[in-house]
């Protein structure tokens, strides 16, 4: 399986979300974070924080993923993603 | 100095000087001072949302008591005014930004956005200010704030094209007018507070009425730290956006309080509904115009919004809305 | 209308439309309503944290302080009886559950549990509902709750074969009753209360009595959007569990009520009692019996205790005690 | 018994007494019990960053407002006595450290830099005893403890020598003074007291002053819990360091109460230095010199400023030093 | 080194934290989050968020916690797990 | 590139972020924890909780890091890192 870690300002966080749920993964967890990246674009510091977003799919599922951040989110908003394979106890779960 | 009677021949300077050096005033300029000296004061997450929640319905629960002593005519009058005054504001604010400003179409409809919108905050402050001038007005001024939330980032949206998937935004935005937590708290407060009416709230006054101006004073010390972080981006924002986000809520604070008066709101109302249409929105507009509208830049929007007009009108503006307003009820 | 004298005479409709019409309860529907509208409010988890500390504790102070002025006698008899009252109602609720119902053990014993403990905030409401009756009780009350909130659980626990690793609940649960930090708050602050004596709590009202009515106006209208949150599982429930959740704590109640009078409790100490009995717990219960019987759903327990009985007793259950107690104590 | 006016004829037990059934003080037992019976009770640190605030800007505000009232001479002469007193005490308490208990420099200087700093939460005690005994003091006490918490930090630094990376911390420290958040909110609530004057606060008493001393009690509770976590370390600290936290606040208690004199301040004033001066810090020395001396072991300095001597100014020394006072003022 | 990654429901947390040290872990890092599984049983939500336990350990230790996981949590509570590999400053401390 | 993650106590973390960023990194994302492990020196409870520090790097940030870390923080404070490999979106922003 592969963990896909996507950091995300708070204002897009639910859509990327329910993005996940739609291309396969069959769930999310997700923590308040705070960051600097290079970009700096932010719509308001109380708007909340960076949304960590981590999910365990399917390697496909996560190459989708990827292809969907690119195309929908990295021009506009604050967020960058990365992946490694891990190995998931009763991985079975993770159709 | 018996002000509290007087009020009524004050000049605008001393108005000016009262409203400056009210506790509220004066703790949002300590905000600022926190920035500016990079002081580690922080308020929590979770104390600015309890503050907030506080501040909402309170301010409902005691609008709806006042309406449950007396049923108000005109109700529907001027919320229809505030509605159509909402919606009518990014009309004239967008063309000044795009051809006047040399905007993009995109942060042209972003500032319209936030000016036909309004602060909830800056709302609280004047409402503050007349309870202070012992001043009266309209039980159901709040339902007004809910009224003039959304309209006009509506109709900010519908003058560039339409980028893709904005269909969602519009249910999203939709959504947003009915059950948006500063919309919600301000009607349901209205609603508990007139169902309960004024014997019933006496019960919760000491919680919901005598500690207010005290807790308002502490969300404008954070108020301060948030607005002043933004003057960072000023130097940025070129004079014609400073110039634009000082004047147009002048020229929106005189319509409001015109049109209030036409309506027949007492010089109060009229006072208020001037400060709404002056007062330019920092929450619902910026979280709407982020996904809508992504490509406009929120350094402009939010330097004009948060950064220039909240700390204008909530140091200047209350005090010159107030006078002008009292300069046309002839007081 | 002097409702605050005449209340002896009023009838249970009465005492319904006085109850549904308070600013605490209106607050609680206002927060069922923000759950259906699918509004953004949402009150922090520090808010939510808070706000129970300052409750327990003022309602602890407030009973220490009313214990220190006059020397109560029955108080060992009363929490005796409320401690025996908790620890027996298990025992009639689970062969309702699990043969009239034909629940499996684990969900009949985990719902059991929760109506033997009690809930505080309905407590806290039924306090508050005494308070604007202008209704005597007594100071000790607070410490009924401490009481009678473990012993229902335990017995509970013990009505199913013990799973593996219970050896380790065991501990946990008596650990609970000692140092819970609902027991621990209101127990505290009794101490706290009694040792102050009324005149050092003088320097302290301001706080911990004059805005309390307001507070819990507040935690209720969070109340209102956690309960609500579970009405959604109100389908799937079945109508056995629907009803057993509106009458078990009618029965429960009488029973609490005739054992005050049994006790020589004042009218509104045996009303209290009535409540306690009448109540589900969903603080304590749902976490000891998650460890202690994992194999049982708590979406059975929760909306029992959370979605139907917590909205009832708030609603319709605190005045219609309180008629029953005055229909009993011949006022 | 009316202790409110002949408490200058009180013996020191009656007013040891007096503190401990104090509900702020029975307050701090509490917390300190929660911790022996190892509650869940908790505070979120959003309650316990929004309580500091709420006291920090309280205090100021009130001395603000008080000093508005009355220009008060003798002013810079208190508050130079107070820096130059914060900064000499780590001068005699790093010797005694060092060679009467031989801790190696790092612990000494450590140890040396929280005695030199003060505790604000002891000052706000101190404040509240002299409320509850009616005794006047000085409007701008609260800019001692910002004078006052800085320089014995910098002094006890400079008593090893500096390691490397040091300059950094320096800088680091110098900001403090200014920009530190107790130190902030104390300056700034002066101000902005003194600005708006106390006409202009009065309309945020009901916020500010009235539930002051019970905001104080929901505090200390924390703070029991807090202090009481420590106290597993004391078996560990030695007798020595168990000596020098209970007798070093007695001798700085009684030179701050003379130096107090000498400047002419009222008996409450004087008090309240000799607080100060007793107090040790532990929220802005611990966090400097942890960055400082990271050589320096935390369970020394921590244990004896939180877990000794707080806990014994707060119960003992208050109404000592108040004894103290009495005595030299001649009442 | 392998790190584990624990999400689980509140009510247990405390539990397995004590697992992991009886099972050789040298210390754990925690951290509040929310998330949705397939699963979605909770007992209540103001009991507190799920909460993601993170523990570098020997390989080993690693084998043990899923042992351990699959036979005491997975049947009736919300908790997931997976492992990956990870190099650490100064290994030698994780014993 | 590899994802470094730095588990430190509050109080050295700001101080850790300047380095990360003189060091290198492009960015960081940083969230509130709680742990336990083999050292347990604190300044202060209340001072905060650990931070967990994150950050995407190239491999050669990471060496500089880890050298970094070992000689300014790991004898007085209570400070952990480890790192592994992450394929990145548009990897070209970490430079
Ligand atoms: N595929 C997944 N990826 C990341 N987190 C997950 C995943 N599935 C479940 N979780 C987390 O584990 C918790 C319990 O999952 P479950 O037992 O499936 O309901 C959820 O609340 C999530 O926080
Ligand atoms: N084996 C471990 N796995 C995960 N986190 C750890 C581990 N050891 C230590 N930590 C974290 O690093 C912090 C400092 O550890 P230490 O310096 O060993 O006391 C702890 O508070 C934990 O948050
Ligand atoms: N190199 C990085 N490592 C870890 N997190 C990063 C990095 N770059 C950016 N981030 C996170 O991603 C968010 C958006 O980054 P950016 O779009 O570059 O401003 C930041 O606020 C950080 O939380
Ligand atoms: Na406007
Ligand atoms: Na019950
Ligand atoms: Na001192």
């Amino acid at each position: 399986m592969t963990r896909v870690t996507i950091i995300a300002e708070a204002v897009v966080a639910e859509r990327i979300i329910e993005d996940l749920l739609r291309l396969g993964a069959s769930g999310y967890t997700r923590t308040e974070a705070e960051g600097r990246g290079s970009r700096g674009v932010r719509a308001s510091e109380w708007e909340g924080k960076n949304q960590k977003i981590e999910t365990v799919v399917r390697p496909a599922v996560a190459e989708a993923v990827f292809d969907h951040l690119v195309q929908d989110y990295f021009e506009h908003f604050a967020v960058i993603a990365y992946a490694h394979p891990v190995e998931v106890v009763r991985g079975e779960k993770y159709g | 100095m018996d002000w509290l009677i007087s009020h009524a021949a004050m000049s605008t300077a001393e108005l000016l000087r009262l409203n400056l050096f009210s506790p509220v005033i004066l703790c949002f300029f300590l905000g600022v001072a926190a920035t500016l000296v990079r002081s580690d004061l922080k308020f929590p997450d979770a104390l600015y949302q309890g503050l907030s929640i506080y501040l909402l319905l309170a301010i409902g629960l005691k609008g709806g008591a006042a309406l449950s002593a007396s049923a108000e005519a005109g109700l529907w009058l001027v919320l229809a005014a505030g509605l159509v005054l909402g919606a009518a504001i990014p009309l004239w604010c967008y063309p000044v930004l795009r051809w006047l400003g040399r905007f993009k179409p995109e942060d042209a409809a972003a500032v319209a956005a936030h000016y036909g919108s309004v602060s909830v905050v800056t709302f609280l402050a004047a409402i503050a200010f007349l309870r202070a001038m012992n001043e009266p007005f309209e039980g159901y001024l709040p339902a007004l704030v809910a009224v003039m939330e959304v309209p006009g980032i509506a109709v900010a949206l519908l003058l560039v094209p339409r980028p893709a998937g904005s269909g969602r935004v519009w249910g999203e935005t939709l959504h947003t007018v009915l059950a948006g937590k500063s919309v919600f708290l301000l009607l349901g407060g209205l609603f508990v507070g007139m169902l309960a009416g004024e014997r019933g709230m006496e019960k919760v006054d000491a919680f919901f009425v005598a500690p207010f101006a005290g807790v308002l004073c502490l969300f404008l010390l954070e108020m301060g730290m948030v607005a002043s972080r933004r003057f960072g981006d000023l130097r940025r924002a070129g004079l014609f956006l400073i110039v634009f986000a000082l004047l147009m809520p002048l020229l929106n604070g005189a319509v409001g309080i015109g049109l209030g008066w036409l309506c027949d709101l007492s010089r109060g109302g009229a006072f208020v509904l001037g400060v709404l249409a002056a007062s330019a929105s920092y929450i619902a507009a910026p979280a709407t115009v982020r996904l809508a509208l992504p490509a406009a830049s929120p350094a402009i929007y939010l330097t004009a919004s948060l950064g220039i007009t909240f700390p204008f009108n909530l140091t200047v503006g209350i005090p010159l809305y107030f006078a002008l307003s009292g300069w046309l009820y002839g007081v």
